[in-house]
């Protein structure tokens, strides 16, 4: 059918290796004449691979995305060679707004400062640069205000393959049994 | 404990608070009848850097704090369902912040180990002239096509002018473009911008447009205006200023149109 | 010994991946901690195992040198990503240049820019450029000019067995009642 030469797999490394960036599931199953289905099987197929042989690629995957990247083990080894540019963490505000974000998105800005206790326009506006949140719409709501929600780049940077990945929330024992639960549901917390 | 804290040391009241909370080494839920509240306040009150755009946050619950404070002196009313009471409802904030306070913690380790991974940048890849596939060719529109030209002819047939091989007088130009360019110019500095029509008189000849559209190509030429046009046959809008780069092709096709729709 | 973690071949993949250019081995030695002579060695099963199993990479080694790449089997894959075939349709006038060509071959520009009544140099010179017509030899007139028909690309586009297929052109009654059938015969067309 559509595997003219060579393989599939050889094909999809060919395309991710020279595209280097994040390429989405669509453009490979385009490029490849293919379906979105058997590229799925075949990326895991793979990932599966390079996992078990500890190759020095990983198929990095986020949303649907996939990139090609290299292997934590060997982060030691390029550093010795190449140094490259470090990536720079972010700052611990940045980081709790992003949490309130991540976890509780969609979420306009007066409701992230609600639970962070203070404003945060600063760094919504950081993480927007940073292209690590976006504007999702408006809530129906007095005002209209902004709904913000996490990008594909935010899964990137930090290596989760989709949000169904962020670790748990630490529980909150006692707020439970009182209901609280709910009471953090967005809309309670903008009365 | 008298240590002197800034108040940009902490991401805002409820970190600071938490961060007593800490030191104290006590649940979030004793904060009331322990010494936290009174810290609170001396360290909101003694700040050295207390300015008031960053510290209306601290305030804030500052204020909070010594209503509840208040509160609790005078005699405790029957206890009502009150659905805002503000030390429950500073205490489930507290709670809440802390849970996402950690899990940014724990955000932190997978932002550490994806930084140990690498990605390389594009290869430079030598791409072959764009292929182009053409779409949306159809029989009818053929046929359409061709009709459309014939309903045209018989005017054409009339018109001396359109026909290039019929017998016809050549008369001298009631027009020149010299005269149309300044005529544009004259028009375009009032007006910044109009339509392409509005250059010429209520009805004019085939000639007068004509020349007026060669006035327009010389001026943007000389970069005295921008012309827009935003769909294949829409009107033309001429812009005073200085124009963008225009591919030759869409002037081509521009002439070609010109004179076609006139 | 120097196999820290992972593997070698691992190593050597990661360094060359992020490299991206070509690195002496001498220095992959140095990085990785290991003798030339080891690296020399698992360099060939590298290339080995990825020639066997036809994989995307390639290892190209020139001189003391290697450098990680894109197999050639695989270059239609990686062209069809990075420059997908533009899909464009016929401009008004091209189309009808085009019925006149179709319906009138072989045919010279003047005579098309007689019925259309307008300059065709461009739209004539896209239709070429596109493949839906050509040059068919010249007319035995003043100035030989060059006679234009259309293409078996042009048959193919529209579905046609041959251009005995071409729908017939609607009657025009006010134009038959005064002869224009004849009017628009080619011969007729040019005095």
């Amino acid at each position: 059918m559509s595997e003219q030469v060579g393989n599939l797999k050889g094909r999809i490394e060919a395309i991710l290796f020279v595209a280097g960036e994040a390429v989405s599931i669509k453009e490979l199953a385009r490029a490849l004449q293919t379906e979105e289905k058997t590229v799925r099987s075949e990326l895991n197929a793979i990932r599966d691979e390079y996992d078990y042989n500890q190759r020095g690629f990983l198929l990095k995957r986020f949303g649907d995305n996939v990139q090609l990247a290299t292997r934590p083990l060997y982060s030691q080894d390029v550093l010795r060679l190449l140094q490259p540019v470090q990536q720079q963490s972010l700052s611990q505000a940045a980081m709790e707004t992003l949490a309130v974000v991540a976890y509780k998105q969609p979420v306009t800005r007066a409701e992230v400062e609600q639970v962070r206790g203070v404003k945060c326009d600063y760094s919504l506006q950081s993480l927007m640069n940073k292209g690590l949140i976006r504007e999702m719409g408006r809530k129906d709501t007095i005002g209209r205000p902004i709904l913000f929600g996490t990008t594909d780049e935010f899964l990137s940077h930090f290596g989760l393959e989709g949000l169904e990945f962020l670790p748990p929330l630490p529980e909150n024992p006692e707020a439970s049994e009182e209901g609280t639960e709910e009471q953090i549901e967005i809309g309670e917390l903008i009365p | 404990m008298n240590r002197v804290f800034k108040l940009k040391d902490f991401d805002g009241p409820l970190d600071l608070l938490l961060t007593l909370i800490g030191k104290a080494q006590i649940d979030i839920r004793d904060i009331f009848v322990s010494e936290i509240t009174d810290q609170y306040l001396d360290i909101v009150r003694n700040a050295p850097d207390l300015d008031m755009d960053e510290a209306s946050d601290f305030l804030v619950i500052a204020a909070t704090l010594i209503e509840i404070k208040s509160r609790a002196m005078l005699p405790k009313p029957p206890k009502t369902e009150e659905e805002n009471d503000p030390e429950t409802e500073l205490i489930r904030r507290l709670e809440e912040y802390k849970r996402f306070r950690e899990t940014a913690e724990s955000m932190k380790e997978f932002e550490e180990a994806a930084k140990r991974v690498f990605t390389k940048l594009p290869e430079e890849y030598p791409l072959p002239p764009q292929e182009v596939e053409l779409t949306g060719l159809t029989l009818e529109g053929l046929q359409e096509a061709f009709l459309r030209i014939w309903q045209r002819r018989p005017q054409l047939d009339d018109d001396p002018e359109s026909n290039h091989y019929a017998p016809r007088n050549i008369h001298r130009d009631s027009h020149t473009v010299q005269e149309c360019m300044l005529n544009l110019i004259y028009k375009i500095k009032k007006k910044k911008r109009m339509k392409f029509e509005e250059a010429f008189s209520d009805a004019p000849t085939r000639e007068e447009v004509v020349t007026y559209f060669l006035a327009v190509l010389e001026l943007l030429k000389l970069g005295q205006m921008h012309v827009r046009q935003n769909e294949v046959y829409g009107g033309i809008e001429l812009v005073s200023g200085r124009p963008k780069k225009k591919k030759t092709a869409d002037l081509a096709e521009m002439t070609e149109k010109g004179v076609g729709a006139s």
